[in-house]
């Protein structure tokens, strides 16, 4: 029975964290705790508790974002196996932050290690591609692409849940406190790493004034994402408009 | 065009069932090999194979120039990003009827909007329509509801095939319709330029609210201490993050590479911790 | 002595509210308590006390908008037969709100029936022009459009003031409290009509961008229209001299 | 111009009375027939009246034309609106003495500035000219002193006069010396784009202001108790007047009229106020 | 000794006021208070009272900005003279603002002396540089300038630190509490002409729109300078993009 | 140009050392006799006189001239304003060397650049780096640290220093390069709207905080006292200084001298603060 709850789990964090269709993916991966709370919640057959569990973990990550492929914590090890943990030890949910977050953190070195040997695969797949084997290049991007998350995410997810509580103390043990410090301090500047690849991918000069004239609304009015999207739509036809070409004619 | 007979003998159409089969890849496998080298090429490259399957049945030479040729850089959001390879299919189909489109007009499509779109998208999808859902999922789950995970799941999956879809087959038309205009560069301007301003405007807020970076430091002189965070506040808020933002953008300016950097991040992120500097 | 009162009252809220010319209509119906106020202290011997009841009132419908002929409240019946009332039961200029507000959403219904039903005129005035008849057009322009208001308006303050308070109530209790809710809700809505037909009418589509722009300033930066409008003007400027076309030169 | 000696023979030129005349009649009389269908339609007619018994003293025809020609849908802020009627002036006169100015292009004139107009005026007027009188009246009054309703309404009175007055003259001249211009399009453009964009952003601000719609819904689960409206809130300030806002002018565009629009939310407020929804 | 500090302080004034180098001024003059606590508290040999003295009256003056020519407040009398007195008379640090500000006043009576006064040289100028004659130039703009402020900033600062202050309140009762309210008043308003100075320079009208955004700006949503510079350099890059010759492409 | 040869003999180029004893002369005396007639224009032509006797060597008359062109109304922001003389010098090299630089272009230069630099200039300068500077100096100070005010002037001074001398050299090298660019309006255009814009904007901000004017004026009826500062904020904060900036401004405009406007500013602060009508 530990067995089959370990290993749904373990194949959770996985597939959400780097296998699944995307879509799916998506939605259970940005939503991780909230899900984990129901499904932990049916296997240890107090639902009402995993809700409680996963919604209180969830909260903490509502405005994460992941933009340019950084991670300022992995979702999939927080959501999945932390919450679990935490319905484990019988803590209170509350409780399921401090469990989660520091997992959220070691769980950027996990993404990061597929993310850097990852373009093995990438390169072989250029060899197929100049070969014409298009079996070849999707089943590097398929299957090749697992084996790396299948390492870090499925099998420490799988022990832990297998060996419950002493194992993941083991780990984290293991792991000094000042290790999590660390990792936070990574987590909170990765994203600007996602930030200044999107900017760079925007060659174009000419919009780097709304930049400045985001970040001033955000950081000197508060004012929050919708508010801006909202700006940002007003500006940009603004823009489309005086750019435009003459002979175009107006609109 | 002068020979009208035989290009319509030989002309390839791309039906309905292989636009679903390349978004379909597209928005299932499009991340799944993520990496810093190419982030989603792969996935991209994955996306148009049923595309070249069917445009060169026959033809395996073109058919590898084909891959080879979307396997480069590329990363945008997965949903509004859609639209791009739709687009890509019709410059695709339009060239494999033997339209001129070089090889740079489609890979000048791609890196153009790819930015403003992930800037967009990023924009509404994460930082809106994922908020939204998310909130109200959190507070039906908090009162005990199992309906709230699940909402949330279904909410964000339709949402995501139902922009996604709509966004590729819309790219797929805008890309037939407007083969030429997007070739003399009009279009692609155009959307870059709106819906780049949007994007930086957006970007800018996410700069100044996304990035955690603070300073622990503070220094005392006799009785006062004060707070080294509490002086760079009264400068700008937001400074500390403003300034890596802007360090990082540096390095990348630079040609150093997104792994390069994020082990740049890792080291600095070490050291600066253990020091006490930041947090 | 109470019929010259009467006649008085139902006048001013007749003729305020549709017949008078309408820049004085204008400054009178903007500020009808105020200006009833000092009417019916004068009248009643008590100008201190009308005063207070008038500015009281007064304050609520400071911020009263009329756009596109949409009225929230009919401030004619909530201000000269509202205030009047008020100082009739002698009551605390403070109570005069909670006997002018319900007046004045029942104002709606007289000032819907007037929009309602005057096209009847036009259509004749269509025909008198057809014919060349300008007295006509004049006569239904001038006098027809007055028979509707005439009766919902004139007629009803006029009985209020005669009989007093007992009919006051008379009415009013035949109109349950939740008739006033109702109206209450359609006076919060109505603005959306005028609105939304101004919107209608400024039909450039270039200019949408900025009616996005003034509202997250108006809703979330709270900016009131003083400052809308000194931004207005400048940005107005600008798009003016953005879209213009090139061969006139610059300014 | 080729035969100016018959065209100076015959000219009718508008003199000072018949325009005050004119401006007396909007200002007075513009909108005492108020409706749904024409709004101020009737009362524009009216004020044209005297320019038209001037410029066609024996020709009924031409006046029955002239004012089958203003009986049209027609609304605006009063006083900055009186520009209008004075442009429109001016051109009939020039329309009267020959001059190849059409139907269309008058009618053309009215309709793309009675809105942009409006938008600014109400703003003026309404937003800022009346609460600033009627801040210090009140003020007085509050004090006991009778001259608080005297200055507010005589103040008012002299704005409203003084810029009525002022607007239909400068439109007359305008008019005049610009007609060419207008016909041509360029003022036109050029006053309805600037205008406009105020005038929008000002109608913006109204949206977010002035329409007063909340839910008063709230749901409990166990011991909490959510508002509906906190969590709209939460969303996005004045969300609801703006959803209804656009509902409503979806309605217009769709070109349901005024009148069933009104009657639709006598209908849905009723609805939305005994079901509790709305208030 | 006390001569030779009261013409150290007298020539830092007089120097710092109007005739050392303009670069070495600014900081000089900007940092008077703070500059003069160093210098008076090495001369007195209390340098941690003189640094308190001088930091607490800068503060009073950190904001201060000198545009056009205009001075709300001569900041080299109340920093030089006025942290000397302050530390003459062993007052507590925070009593130093009540001395300098006075005095910082009186100082505008001498700054504009100065401004009312020079072109006496500048035509004396006119005639040299007709003649060709750099050497005349020169010494107009050298020397000739430093008469009345000599006059006006040098003696009775000497005068003040010599006879200590007996003399700076003989100075000051000679001058009524009235006047010092009225050169405050005079500081308040003198600002305008610098910016009305810079706005009429600025001679550009399709600019003037930018003025009305940054005053809104900054008088309902409190942006400081920081904040309005870099929208700013946003706007201003936007409105050279979209006022540019289209013949010139875009960016 | 047609005649190289002759050309090439008598071509004298500033060298270095004449240019930095122009910026020296600027950046040390340029504001040395400040007054209300010609401001900073006696300090420009000091700065000039190095260029003109390195230009002119021999040639009185044409120095006299220069100093004389000079020696007009000029005021500008003193670090970046260097890029002011910077430009000039260069136009006067092209003057000395025969090319067609009217005497009108160089005053036009002068009077378009100072307005927009002084404005950007003055919010760098005075509202920003004196700002961050000052507060680390105090900060030093208060807790006993004589480096305080020493850290305060070195740094500024090395700001000013190194700001100035990079400006004026840059402003050289810009007028050299595009000497015909300037002439033809092009660029002088482009700065000074883009300059023009962001100084525009700073104004406003400045107007709106440093112009300290208030009323102390309350009026008591009864027992209720209304202070009028009170109600002039609810109009609009920054009020009085908003009208106070456009009184004097009007005054500039009319052609009232900057020391009339100054003696006005000294009677009306005499008045209204004996009147106790503003504080
Ligand atoms: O920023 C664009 C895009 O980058 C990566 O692909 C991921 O982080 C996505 O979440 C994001 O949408
Ligand atoms: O909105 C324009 C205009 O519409 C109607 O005519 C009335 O409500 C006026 O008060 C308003 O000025
Ligand atoms: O405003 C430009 C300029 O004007 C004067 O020269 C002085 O007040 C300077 O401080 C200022 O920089």
């Amino acid at each position: 029975m530990q067995v089959l709850h370990a290993l749904i789990i373990a194949l959770l964090t996985w597939l959400v964290a780097t296998a699944c269709p995307m879509r799916l993916r998506w939605s259970m991966y940005f939503g991780a705790p909230l899900v984990s709370g129901l499904i932990n919640g049916l296997l240890l057959g107090d639902l009402s508790y995993g809700l409680q569990c996963g919604a209180t973990v969830m909260m903490a990550y509502i405005g994460l974002v992941a933009i340019g492929g950084s991670l300022p914590s992995d979702l999939s090890l927080a959501g999945y196996l932390g919450v679990y943990m935490t319905m484990a030890a019988h803590a209170d949910p509350s409780v399921g932050i401090t469990i989660a977050v520091p997992l959220g953190f070691l769980g950027i070195l996990c993404s990061n290690a597929k993310m850097a040997l990852n373009p093995i695969w990438v390169h072989r797949a250029d060899r197929y591609a100049a070969e014409g084997n298009d079996r070849g290049v999707v089943a590097m991007n398929l299957f090749a692409s697992q084996i790396v998350p299948f390492i870090t995410y499925f099998i420490p997810a799988f022990l832990c849940v297998l060996f419950g509580a002493p194992f993941l103390e083991m780990l984290l043990g293991v792991v000094p406190q000042q290790v999590i410090s660390i990792l936070k301090l990574i987590g909170a500047m990765v994203p600007a790493l996602g930030l200044a690849m999107l900017m760079n991918m925007m060659n174009k000069r000419s919009t780097i004034p709304f930049f400045l004239i985001g970040f001033v609304l955000a950081a000197y009015l508060k004012l929050d994402i919708i508010a801006l999207a909202i700006l940002g739509v007003a500006y940009g036809i603004l823009h489309l408009l005086y750019t435009r070409k003459r002979g175009e004619g107006n609109v | 065009m002068s020979e009208p007979t035989t290009a319509v003998e030989t002309r390839v159409t791309l039906d309905k069932k292989t636009l679903r089969k390349s978004w379909w890849n597209w928005t299932c496998w499009g991340q799944i090999c993520y990496n810093f080298e190419r982030m989603m090429g792969q996935g991209f490259c994955h996306s148009m194979i049923p595309i070249f399957k069917k445009l060169y049945p026959n033809d395996k030479e073109k058919r590898a120039q084909g891959m080879t040729r979307h396997l480069t850089y590329y990363n945008t959001e997965n949903t509004w990003g859609c639209l791009i390879p739709g687009i890509v299919a019709a410059m695709e189909e339009e060239k494999a009827n033997g339209a001129d489109v070089e090889d740079e007009a489609i890979s000048n499509i791609k890196t153009a909007l790819m930015g403003p779109i992930a800037g967009v998208g990023d924009a509404v999808t994460q930082g809106i329509v994922k908020v939204l859902l998310l909130t109200i999922g959190i507070d039906l789950a908090m009162k005990g509801n199992a309906l709230g995970p699940i909402f949330y799941v279904l909410g964000f999956s339709a949402y995501a095939l139902l922009v996604g879809y709509t966004c590729y087959m819309t790219g797929y038309k805008l890309g037939k319709n407007a083969v030429v205009k997007i070739l003399s560069g009009g279009l692609i301007q155009e959307i870059t330029e709106g819906f780049g301003a949007m994007g930086m405007m957006v970007l800018g807020g996410l700069v100044a609210t996304k990035i955690g970076v603070s300073t622990p430091l503070s220094f005392a002189l006799g009785e006062k201490v004060t707070e080294v965070q509490a002086l760079l506040d009264q400068i700008m808020p937001a400074l500390l993050p403003l300034a890596l933002f802007f360090g990082v953008y540096a390095l990348l300016r630079k040609g150093i590479t997104p792994m390069k950097v994020m082990l740049l991040i890792f080291i600095a992120g070490t050291v600066f911790s253990l020091l006490g500097i930041l947090a």
